[in-house]
């Protein structure tokens, strides 16, 4: 029942090694960058970076060179265009990422059957299309009914997840509202698993609404406390998509040098998440705040003696 | 309902054009949302189709159920997200769910109506490539892949692709088969689908910057109207085979003033998807 | 956009035929008597009864005569004991019964083979039991990643499914809080679905909390409005599990003449789930509310413009 | 901690015994609560497991993590429910989730330290019946089936069996294996885990009325402790089998005031598990 709180420096430390399978999970909403950056700043190696889309942070981490692979399902910059620290290891003959490729449902089939320890999830994507041929772990099953083949993926087990959340106590039972993306899965399926909050709460709070939680503190290893950890992205409720990042990065991961600067400067040059957002600046973090609150009601489970 | 008065005639396929009061960006967006009249559960992708899906609840769909792959049902963005997971979708939306039940319980279930692609790629059977250009090993362009794509081709009821049409994205054959169309023809592919307990039928409707095309009893694309201001030559320099063409080939009615209001005022000011 | 409400003798007769197979959902909590009790009424007949745990629910409607089979994963009273009505058309040389027998993950699998379109679902149970032999659907299917034979079950493809909820808006958008059980994959697998509520709510409360809700409008046929209808079952909330009546039924169970004398006091002896309540009588239903309320607190959406 | 005071001494073995102060029913929960000292997740069962589970939270185990399969990991009981989904165990528990997460997530992936099972036949392995007594087909009674104690069996890291002892539920061979323990024998069961990745050890314990039983290195059950009253001789006239007993065959240390307390005043004051 100890405390699992720790610094992010602490816990990417701790948890994340060279040569792992890093999962940091969120699809568009709460997306860790600040787990990705403390990564980078412990430079640490050959990592194999799985996420459906692999979004700025990983552009981020395979330019701060911490990949040696990418396990992905969309691969780009959403409504801007590429991720060009990756294009630039991966296309052409001097391509030096590797790459294993799924769609989307792919992806979180990988996470479910991994949550769930199965060996393999079926899915009805991938006939008369060319990924099985580029990726030859889709594999065709057939259906023990006698009513055709379908495919299936195998389950992505990562070493470390790595989710953000609105909120979890102490012990690491973490709630999250708005997108739920395959965070839930990922960190099932996940050998440990860092939780990263906006804020840390009373256990009484997580009991007094238990259906909103989607990971206990029993698959948690270390909760880290660190607001605004996952901008650019958002937290609903707390910030907005900083849409103005998502199109800045462009121009800066075009160049190779202009990258490695941006990096030196957000990334190794600062020490943490508070310092980088003081340096982001409070007019910009102030502008990011939603225009007003918009509460969910409350809902009564009843005192049942 | 918005009123259907034309703003401006565009001359059409006679000589230097005047300038359009519209652009061909906005033509086919509004081209794409007049196409989802009638629709009720709608998938949005990113880019031209949430422009597009948003002008037809804001038009000719108001009761369109607008479904976001990142896991919302029922969605009342109040602005036009950049990216699809936005938080303007979850605010006031009807469902919020994990991704696995939206690509399961949803899109494979069989409850969407009409899924919305891009392409860089597309052959003349509706088949289409978001992966590569040039070999998989070893590409001349890494494009984003699949994401929900591929199983949008083969889950949703219809699907209706939107994208510029370019010598190099309307192709005989493309490079990489990201999201399976109507494969190698109508019957092949009506008899897959059946084998394989698919509950899509396939690509329906291409908008794009010069007409629009519907797909005919042998599966292949055909242009049924074109645009105001586009030619059946600027078509046929465009795309990679002879296109078949309606015998009543159509003109699409130009944008209404109130179409042009809402994409230019509403949503997309700083005109990113326009322009 | 139109209203889906409708009375449960309406939803019933449009949505109900003879021959459906039938699930009435909700793992302890939240199950449907309302429902049944009208299927009872109106004499359906030779329906397959789906269900993980029948109940007393499906106890009554086999002694009403209105089911041809079972499908199901445990068969009792819990914490009485058996399921008397069921025993007596399943046990011995008589049996007329027809059974299709499953293990809980198996059944909850099932479903959501159905709500996922799948043909099947894997999953680690029934290896070295009787259960496969038993029931010849549980078979045996190959990893295609060469680590093994896991068994599978085919989709669960319920004609209807009924579900209990705390509230839903006229569209059918509804809200559930406390145990979920099965009964969202129940509704996704089924071609129609009744939601019955506890409160019928404007779309605005639906909306001010999506991540609450559990099934679409969209799968939804209609909404019945009838407070009290899961009682003997409970509704988080609102009543507690009436355990006096779990237990009574043990009695009246054991003897066909007072199972029928049940019947036709309780269900064909009253038009509507509001003259049964009226007859159970308000000292009894009083006795069931919660101690106290136990609220669930707020969450911020946020407004984003 | 509760205190360890005996309030009784029952008389052991010789003649008539003098009134207990506590019954066999009482003995065998206590006993089986004891047993869950140093465990950490427990999922909980109806009947039996769910008062000596319960029982062990309020004495030996107050941080164990109850887990019941209607979706609830985390409870904290404000009452002995009667059935294990019961509004007691959701309001203020940490996670309620759906069936699917629970065996799928929780279950199925590992995370149960103790799954607790009942049974209506056992065998010298810790095979168990709870579906039929007599011919599948044509049952002489019918059983309540697997529920959840087949995946409870494999995937639990360890289970524990609670059940009162009978010569008609001891039996040499049962007559359905809903639920696999030694399957065999140890080393076939150890193949078949190993092969199958099943995360469960299958069987470590059996308390009965009588007394207590682990697995011995051969996978058959063994009898290591004997409750006060109870002798040799009623052990063997309630088994199908010649029981192997331990060399140094304990004495179950007595209940104590304070879990008799528990049990009467505040888990079974109807005496519902305990008469």
């Amino acid at each position: 029942m100890s405390s699992k709180v720790a610094s992010m420096r602490d816990a990417v430390a701790d948890l994340v090694r060279d040569g792992d399978t890093v999962a940091i999970e969120g699809f568009t909403h709460l997306i860790s960058f600040a787990a990705g950056h403390e990564i980078i700043r412990q430079r640490k190696r050959d990592l194999t970076l799985a996420r459906m889309t692999p979004d700025l942070i990983y552009d981020q981490m395979v330019a701060g060179g911490v990949a040696r692979k990418l396990v992905f399902s969309w691969l780009g910059n959403p409504g801007v265009g590429g991720l060009n620290a990756i294009r630039r290891v991966t296309e052409g003959p001097d391509a030096s990422l590797e790459m294993e490729e799924y769609s989307h449902f792919g992806m979180v089939a990988r996470y479910t059957a991994g949550a769930m320890n199965l060996p393999f999830f079926p899915l009805r994507s991938y006939f008369e299309t060319d990924l099985p041929k580029a990726n030859p772990l889709i594999r065709p099953i057939e259906s023990p009914y006698g009513d055709g083949t379908v495919y299936a993926v195998p389950p992505l087990r990562p070493d470390v997840t790595v989710i953000h959340a609105q909120r979890a106590d102490a012990r690491g039972n973490t709630q999250v509202w708005g997108l739920l993306g395959c965070q839930k899965e990922a960190a099932f399926a996940a050998d440990r698993v860092i939780v990263v909050v906006e804020e840390l709460v009373d256990e009484e709070v997580i009991r007094a609404d238990p259906n909103r939680t989607i990971v206990p503190g029993i698959v948690v290893d270390a909760v880290v406390v660190e607001p605004f950890g996952a901008h650019p992205s958002y937290v609903q409720g707390h910030y907005d998509r900083d849409n103005r990042f998502y199109r800045d990065w462009d121009p800066i991961s075009r160049d190779p040098a202009l990258t490695q600067a941006w990096l030196d400067e957000w990334v190794h040059g600062v020490a943490s998440r508070a310092e980088y957002a003081a340096k982001l600046g409070e007019e910009r973090v102030t502008s990011l705040r939603p225009s007003a609150p918009a509460p969910s009601g409350v809902v009564d489970y009843g005192t049942y003696r | 309902m918005s009123e259907q008065k034309p703003v401006a005639a565009a001359e059409v396929g006679t000589g230097a054009p005047a300038a359009p009061a519209f652009s061909r960006n906005e033509m086919m967006i509004v081209a794409a949302a007049r196409e989802l009249a009638g629709q009720r559960v709608c998938f949005v992708g990113v880019g031209l189709p949430n422009i597009a899906v948003n002008l037809a609840k804001r038009t000719v769909s108001p009761d369109l159920e607008l479904v976001y792959e990142a896991g919302v049902f029922g969605a009342e963005p109040a602005r036009l997200p950049l990216s699809i997971g936005d938080p303007t979708i979850v605010t006031g939306a009807t469902a919020v769910t994990s991704m696995l039940e939206l690509f399961g319980y949803y899109l494979q279930r069989g409850l969407i109506d009409v899924g919305f692609l891009g392409a860089a790629q597309i052959d003349r059977f509706g088949n289409i490539n978001t992966t590569v250009i040039g070999d998989y090993a070893h590409p001349k362009t890494r494009l984003p892949g699949s994401g929900g794509a591929c199983e949008i081709a083969i889950n949703a009821r219809q699907v209706f692709v939107i994208m510029r049409q370019s010598a190099r994205s309307f192709v005989e054959r493309i490079d990489f088969r990201t999201s399976p169309g109507n494969l190698g023809g109508a019957e092949n592919a009506a008899r897959i689908r059946r084998e394989q307990g698919w509950l899509g039928s396939g690509p329906s409707v291409v908008v794009t910057d010069l007409g629009i095309y519907h797909f005919d009893e042998t599966g292949e694309m055909r242009l049924d109207s074109l645009h105001p201001g586009a030619t059946l030559d600027e078509v046929r320099a465009t795309m990679g085979w002879e296109p078949r063409v309606a015998s009543d080939l159509a003109t699409t009615p130009e944008p209404t003033a109130e179409e042009l209001r809402l994409i230019r005022e509403e949503l997309d000011p700083e005109g990113m998807y326009t322009k």
